[in-house]
């Protein structure tokens, strides 16, 4: 158990957190599934089916902060461009969802997908292929945001682009995929993208059990990564990465290739946010090219800003506070919603430049000095 | 026959008409019959009325053509819906006197539809081959080139030898020509010289007659009319050439525009503003506005909308940099972020003043139309007019950079912040008024752009990647380099257009950006130097 | 027959087992000195904007000497260092380190991993991690991707540690963190980062700037401790602080060299009096 | 730590707690789902006025089956997911009987598959492309062939086109129209190089260099016609750049399929008359239901340059139907209302009569007018009866075959007439 305790906070002063946390994560998780499966829909306690999707999308929005702020707080990369991954990622999993509807569609074609059919292809465009194979799909939903990471990363690092110069390249990438995706000569379903899927490895869509497990898998999935990420992070090559944050010819002084590591972290932060991508589809039940949107990507950050950057837990707490509070606003006052996120972005970076975690270390740093003189005295 | 006739009476009767018409009594019956009529039935009787009326119709027709003719109900007679002053009036149709206390509810449009309007277009022409005005004339002739039939030839051969306008008679050769060129009765020598004489012009309708042409039975017509096309052909792609970097530069111009402000804000002080675009908003709704406040005056009140869209986002840059910015010196991704939320908080203020709809910004009258060179190469004013205006813009900005204390004082913050505070430069006055500056600017160039594409919230969000790209690919902080980058961006993209569509243009000419910058990572033009690391 | 043996050949030549592919040995890091010579710079061009900074620059280093470099603002120290260390790319001319390595076709890191280390002129160390940290980042050993990420600090690296916390004077500081740290303490602990990483030659900028006359005493001690062992270049406008560790002391101006030689007959060398020791208020300004 | 804990706990919880289902079960529920915010909310806004209007009124009357109604509005944000989520809200958190929603094609595609998990009833009030018919959907907006079709037609008939210029924005509304168009006019006889098809992205406002092929193409000698499915905010600049070079609405008419009265509404229309748009209804249409409408419609939004459109007919028509149905069926259970809704005619705003056809379309009549400068439309055609809308295209290989049919024993959205087999659906 101590060495258990020991592995989870290895290093650093914010991993004495993870295994609470975790812990927290994971009971929650199992409280709420447990609440909708066996519990009746009058009971106090039910935990509704629409819910739990709530839940379940927002832990995505979770991992893609997780993603963001591995890059962005830990590398000082600022990645506008993050919703692209997370889109691709999903679009693996809608091709692969899209091929299990088989010969449900409405044109009852076991070949081509409906919007195929509607648009008069003949036969599948040879990047479809493979796709009704889950292991595939999935394979895509991290090798291709990978790939489209590393290619991106090698070029940009290497030729040094920095700061802001890559912020702007990146946003210029998702919004270029954008305006692919709308084309429906691109094959993968123009505006309207990829729904009305059936099911998942045989597993009915619009089963509660499907959604409670869905919502499950993503709540251990973050889990798993968010462990993993903090021992990747509090290694030594989470050292070179802070390095290279604060003062990165520093670190190419003292021997260090930099530019390999920012970009095999870029990859590995596109993966996350693929693999939330490819999560986030079967939940909300469409993939359409909206998720390229450079606005998108930006109200990651703020995510991760708002939740305080340079610490994974504070990402995921931003992504989930911020998302509750769109829902619960878009609801009540749809209009003030924009002003109200507006003003997020302005306060937070103005007054709040490490966030909520930020805060609460303030609070416990201001607390324990008062609590050693009181025992002093 | 019938036009003919009507023709010789314009040419011989045109004393007597002005007194005939002032008379009014004999068409008065036909013209209540147009205030009945259905849409289906109202061409005969104009048909009677252009045969009976000749040149003094044309008020008449012209008005109605602009759908400004009504009829008073009470006693079913005429008027014109004129507007003076930005006063609504109404006027005798014929007399041009004003009938006084009439508003809008004590008269009924009189509609007219497409095939009215077609009909109308003709007839106004046919009467107006003997208008005073040379112009008129050129124009009625050529309105006639698609529809030639015996009777305007006869019209046109009539008038031709006394033609002394030059190119008034040129077009009217132009008509004989085609007409012979097609008429099979012709001897085929003769038709051959017309052919030749169609293969020096660019009218479309000479284009189609020749098409028709290569139809004809005569081998050596079909040879002589393919000849004059590939000619035609030939003279028309260059034009077309220059058309396409005409739209090149337009593209690149509104570019600019779009871009010069934050090549300042970016390039100079090195502040990502994201709400730079609604800097460029703010300019359109300012536009609208000034048209709010002087709707009579739509002519000149650009001439108010430009120094007041400079001081609208120029002070809210100001407000901006003076809030925000300052706070954030240093940090530009944390100033990225805040902008981005000030760019959010504009779009739903604006929003919610002015409404999620577009706004109407009228178009000013010497802006709109087309300068027509020749007829395959017409410039719309308005692009050329923005061209114009984005270099004139890039010229003064130049002059207040290079030449002015605040340009000296922006290029020594900008070179060397602390050793610019050391010489006693008020570094806080010199950031808030670069900023104002910058955001100026792309108030103006909402100005501009208000007159070209939409006026609503999302104005901005439309420029703001496009104007990074242009600074970015420039190279930053030379703006010299926008210039180039922005024009070389517009004409790119139009010239990729054709072949490839406007979506992929736009990402090809994206993805070359992103490549460029990679292999030159400081833009077209870099800075070079220890200062600039 | 004989294209199959050849192809058989080739690849038993290719799958060798007693030898490995060649790009997977590790780099050649020997510096071969046997001229004595460790730094061989000759004909250095480089101009900014028409500015030339570097004008045919010639200069030899033995090995294990202490030189001083010095010269007005503007005189191409600083960019001299930069074309060394591989951070700008200088116009012409070569620079080789030992016999046989051409620095110049080679990156910061590889430079670095030759064992080259620099200090810059305003101190830099990684502010928001822990003495030690920085210290372990410095450690000479395997920089790639991949054995970073799996490493773990082995007891001699941390008696390695240990060892120069002592030498820099922070052993009592290991855990802080390096931005709260003093000025004087950065230009230490940047010091000690150079000494972990247990370099050949020490490219050091402006080492004393901002030094108490304490601690730049103790400054001076160390590096000329250090020469012999190493080789240390030393940036410096405290002529006093020169003359206290220099042997050899190299004069730049306007991109070349002037005169080199000891302090004693540069001061006397007439050129250097004329454009240098002659215009008094040189040494106050600070390059930017 | 201990604080973490809580605002870890206070989240889950509240996340647990805005889902309580309402209990009220007095009121019959009606869901609003259209977009209030985002890019969609500019058309939308207007569709959820028009439907609380009609809610006000009902109640005014005295509700349905002795309850009244209660306007449940959501804002789906014009984000196509949330769509699907808000839609699974009304349905299971508020328990909607019937909704009203979606604009886009990729919003009803969105929330489709959750209205027909939870059964749930939607009437979807726009124009669109067709190729679908859902058990849980009611289409009363114009499939293709009541709006591109006919006018296509009038275009051949009326005004001697031979040349066709297809522009739309790159999106599957357009991509159908313009495929059933492209097939139809084949089927008539124009030649393939007489049809120009031209796709742009959504916003495209630099539209030089179309209008200038566009001149062109209507430029060799036989007459052209535009037919636009281009989308919303696009439509301005090009309307100004045909403007700018000289081409008229004489020369080459447009007719449009997605502009109407509210997309006039404070436009500078100078550029824009003459041309022509297709659709079932228009303002400038007299008949007293209409009157009465538009007067109505004035004093609910407290705003006389208010104007109606045909969305709103659309909405308005599948409003008075739902209500009939309710009472017919006696109940708002979704399978009996959706039986009684079949078949259910009420008087349109046009002076005829709108019937809900077996395949959840309405019959409508199509008309086309032409843009007048005060905003308006003037009729210059019309059909001579309604036509019945057609789910599946006639014109298109892929769903030639197909029919749909709701009432038994076919009860199938997609039933193929030739393998007599239902594909998809299957209740």
């Amino acid at each position: 158990m101590t060495r258990l305790t020991e592995w989870f906070s290895a290093g650093r002063s914010s991993g004495k957190h993870t295994l609470p946390f975790v812990v927290i994560l994971l009971t929650m998780t199992l409280l709420a599934s447990a609440a909708n499966l066996f519990l009746p829909a009058d009971s106090a306690l039910y935990v509704s089916t629409y819910t739990i999707t709530l839940l379940g999308k927002y832990l995505c929005y979770a991992m893609l902060a997780l993603a963001v702020d591995i890059i962005w707080g830990y590398c000082g990369i600022l990645s506008l461009g993050h919703g692209a991954f997370f889109a691709l990622g999903g679009y693996a999993m809608g091709m692969y969802l899209m091929r299990q509807i088989g010969d449900r569609g409405v044109y009852g074609n076991p070949l081509l997908p409906d919007f195929m059919v509607f648009l008069d292809w003949k036969e599948l465009p040879w990047f479809w292929l493979g796709m009704d194979h889950f292991w595939f799909a999935m394979l895509m939903a991290v090798v291709v945001p990978g790939i489209l990471a590393f290619v991106f990363g090698w070029l940009a690092f290497r030729s040094r682009v920095t700061g802001v110069y890559l912020s702007i390249m990146t946003q210029a990438l998702t919004y270029a995929l954008l305006l692919a995706f709308f084309r429906n000569e691109m094959g993968f379903g123009g505006n309207n993208g990829l729904t009305d899927f059936k099911e998942i490895l045989g597993f009915d869509l619009q089963a509660d059990s499907t959604r409670v497990s869905l919502f499950m898998i993503t709540a251990l999935l973050l889990a798993v990564l968010f462990v993993v990420s903090q021992r990747i992070l509090s290694s030594r090559f989470g050292k070179v990465v802070l390095a290279i944050r604060d003062a990165e010819s520093r670190s190419r002084f003292i021997g260090y290739r930099t530019d390999r590591y920012k970009v095999w972290l870029f990859v590995y932060s596109a993966v996350i946010a693929g693999i939330a991508g490819a999560l986030y589809v079967p939940q909300v039940g469409i993939i359409n090219p909206g998720e390229f949107s450079p606005i998108n990507s930006i109200e990651m950050v703020i995510w991760v800003a708002v939740g305080g950057r340079g610490t994974l837990i504070g990402a995921i707490i931003g992504a989930i506070l911020v998302n509750y509070a769109k829902t619960r606003f878009t609801a009540i006052m749809p209009d003030a919603w924009l002003f109200a996120l507006g003003a997020m972005f302005v306060l937070v970076t103005l007054y709040l430049p490490k966030g909520l975690m930020g805060l609460y270390a303030q609070m416990m740093a201001k607390r324990r000095p008062a609590k050693t003189q009181e025992s002093e005295a | 026959m019938r036009h003919l006739i009507a023709l010789c009476c314009c040419l011989f009767g045109l004393l007597s008409f002005s007194v005939y018409a002032a008379e009014s009594s004999p068409q008065d019956s036909l013209l209540t019959e147009l205030v009945g009529a259905k849409l289906k039935n109202m061409t005969p009787i104009l048909e009677k009325l252009a045969n009976t009326q000749g040149e003094a119709i044309l008020p008449l027709f012209r008005i109605l053509l602009g759908g400004d003719l009504y009829y008073i109900k009470a006693d079913k007679s005429l008027v014109g819906q004129f507007d003076e002053q930005g006063n609504t009036v109404y006027k005798d149709v014929f007399s041009q006197v004003v009938v006084p206390n009439l508003s809008k509810k004590d008269v009924k449009k009189i509609r007219v539809n497409n095939t009215l309007r077609g009909y109308l277009r003709n007839a106004i022409a046919q009467i107006q081959l003997t208008a005073k005005s040379p112009e008129l004339r050129q124009s009625a002739v050529r309105e006639l080139l698609s529809k030639l039939d015996k009777d305007t030839i006869n019209l046109i051969e009539a008038l031709y030898p006394n033609e002394a306008n030059k190119k008034v008679k040129e077009a009217m050769g132009l008509a004989l020509s085609m007409y012979a060129a097609t008429s099979i009765d012709l001897v085929p020598s003769n038709r051959l010289v017309a052919i030749e004489r169609l293969s020096t012009s660019l009218e479309g309708d000479v284009r189609n007659t020749l098409t028709k042409l290569m139809k004809d039975e005569n081998p050596a017509i079909v040879k002589a009319a393919s000849e004059a096309l590939e000619n035609i052909a030939q003279r028309a792609n260059r034009f077309a050439f220059i058309d396409q970097l005409f739209f090149g530069l337009s593209l690149g111009s509104v570019l600019l525009l779009a871009s010069i402000g934050l090549a300042i804000t970016f390039g100079v002080m090195g502040v990502i503003n994201m709400a730079h675009g609604e800097m460029i908003m703010l300019g359109a709704y300012t536009t609208y506005v000034v048209q709010l406040i002087m709707p009579n005056y739509i002519d000149y009140s650009i001439w108010v909308a430009i120094p007041a869209a400079f001081l609208v986002s120029g002070l809210m840059g100001v407000l901006i940099e003076r809030l925000v910015i300052r706070h954030l010196h240093g940090r530009p991704l944390e100033t990225l972020l805040a902008t981005f939320g000030i760019s959010l908080i504009l779009q739903q203020l604006v929003r919610t003043i002015f409404s999620p709809l577009n706004r109407q910004v009228s178009t000013p009258s010497w802006m709109s139309g087309s300068w027509e060179i020749n007829p395959v190469l017409s410039l719309t004013l308005n692009r050329l007019y923005i061209l114009a205006f984005a270099l004139l813009v890039f010229i003064a900005l130049v002059i207040i950079l290079k030449k002015t204390s605040l340009g000296l004082n922006v290029r020594a913050v900008s070179q060397n912040r602390s050793m610019a505070k050391a010489m006693g430069v008020k570094t806080n006055w010199v950031d808030a008024m670069t900023f104002g500056l910058g955001s100026g600017i792309a108030g103006i160039a909402g100005v501009a752009l208000s007159q070209l594409t939409n006026v609503g919230p999302n104005l901005g969000q439309a420029y703001i990647i496009d104007s990074f790209m242009v600074v970015v690919f420039g190279g930053v902080g030379n703006l010299l380099g926008t210039l180039v980058a922005a024009f070389s961006l517009g004409i790119a993209t139009k010239f990729l257009e054709p072949t490839t569509g406007a979506v992929l243009a736009a990402i090809i000419v994206l993805v070359f950006i992103i490549l460029f910058i990679q292999k030159r990572p400081k833009g077209l033009f870099p800075q070079k130097g220890r200062a600039a690391e | 027959m004989s294209a199959n043996e050849n192809t058989v050949e080739s690849f038993r030549e290719t799958f060798r087992r007693d030898q490995v592919w060649p790009f997977l040995t590790p780099a050649q890091t020997k510096v071969n000195v046997d001229n004595q010579m460790i730094l061989y710079v000759e004909d250095l061009n480089l101009s900014f904007d028409g500015f030339k900074a570097l004008n045919n620059l010639n200069l030899y280093v033995n090995d294990g000497e202490l030189r001083c470099l010095i010269g007005a603002n503007g005189a191409g120290k600083t960019t001299l260092m930069d074309v060394i260390t591989g951070k700008t790319q200088c116009d012409s001319g070569t620079v080789f380190f030992g016999q046989t390595h051409n620095l110049l076709n080679k990156d910061e890191a590889a430079i670095a991993q030759l064992g080259i280390g620099r200090k810059f002129q305003k101190p830099t160390v990684f502010e928001e991690q822990s003495v030690f940290d920085n210290l372990e980042l410095s450690l000479k050993t395997d920089k790639g991707v991949l054995p970073t990420l799996f490493s773990r600090l082995t007891p001699t690296q941390i008696d390695r540690i240990d060892e120069v916390l002592k030498i820099v004077g922070l052993a009592k500081h290991r855990f802080m963190l390096a931005g709260a740290l003093s000025h004087g303490q950065k230009q230490w602990l940047e010091i000690g980062m150079l000494l972990a990483a247990d370099p050949r030659l020490l490219l050091i900028d402006e080492p004393v700037a901002g030094m108490t006359p304490q601690e730049t005493e103790k400054t001076a001690e160390l590096l000329t401790s250090l020469a012999g062992e190493r080789t240390v270049i030393v940036v410096e406008h405290d002529m006093e602080f020169v003359r206290s560790i220099a042997r050899t002391v190299t004069v730049l101006h306007q991109g070349s060299v002037l005169a080199e030689g000891t302090m004693d007959q540069i001061q006397s060398n007439r050129d250097v009096i004329e454009v240098y020791l002659g215009e008094s208020e040189i040494a106050e300004g600070e390059e930017v | 730590m201990k604080i973490k804990m809580l605002t870890s706990a206070i989240l889950l919880s509240g996340a647990t707690l805005m889902t309580l289902p309402s209990w009220a079960a007095d009121t019959i529920k009606v869901g609003v789902l259209h977009s209030l915010s985002g890019t969609m909310a500019i058309s939308e806004t207007t569709l959820k006025d028009t439907v609380l209007m009609m809610v006000e009124e009902q109640n005014k009357k005295g509700g349905l089956l002795g309850k009244q109604l209660e306007a449940i509005v959501v804002d789906p944000a014009s984000n196509w997911p949330l769509f699907a989520e808000k839609g699974r809200e009304l349905l299971t958190q508020e328990k909607v009987d019937v909704i009203f929603g979606s604009w886009t094609s990729v919003s009803r595609k969105s929330v489709l598959p959750v209205l027909e998990e939870l059964n749930g009833l939607m009437f979807y009030p726009v124009q669109y492309e067709g190729e679908e018919s859902s058990k849980n959907v009611f289409y009363t907006g114009a499939a293709p062939n009541q709006q591109a079709i006919p006018a296509v037609d009038y275009l051949m008939n009326d005004l001697d086109v031979e040349r066709f210029v297809l522009a739309g924005t790159d999106y599957v509304y357009p991509r159908t129209t313009n495929k059933i168009l492209e097939a139809y006019l084949k089927a008539k006889g124009v030649a393939a190089k007489d049809i120009m098809i031209n796709y742009t992205p959504f916003g495209h406002s630099d539209w030089q260099s179309i209008v200038s092929d566009i001149k062109k193409f209507g430029g060799e000698g036989k007459k052209t016609a535009v037919v636009s499915t281009i989308n919303g905010d696009a439509n301005i600049p090009f309307y100004k750049e045909l403007g700018n070079q000289g081409i008229s609405s004489e020369d080459i008419p447009v007719v449009a399929f997605s502009v109407g009265e509210e997309e006039l509404s404070g436009l500078d229309t100078k550029p824009l008359v003459g041309h022509l748009a297709a659709w079932n209804y228009f303002q400038s249409v007299e008949s007293d239901a209409n009157d009465e409408f538009i007067a109505k419609w004035k004093a609910f939004t407290k705003d006389s340059n208010r104007v109606t459109n045909d969305p709103m007919e659309a909405t308005y028509i599948g409003f008075k139907m739902w209500a009939n149905a309710v009472t017919d069926a006696g109940t708002t259970d979704v399978d009996a209302v959706e039986q009684a809704m079949i078949g259910q005619e009420t008087p349109n705003l046009t002076g005829g009569i709108a019937v809900m056809n077996k395949n959840h379309h309405l019959s409508k009549p199509v008309l086309i007018g032409e843009i007048q400068d005060d905003g308006q439309f003037e009729v210059v055609w019309e059909t001579d009866g309604v036509v019945a809308g057609d789910a599946w295209s006639d014109f298109l290989p892929g769903s030639k075959d197909l029919i749909s049919d709701w009432t038994a024993p076919i009860k199938c959205g997609n039933y193929n007439t030739k393998t007599k087999t239902c594909s998809g659906q299957v209740y």
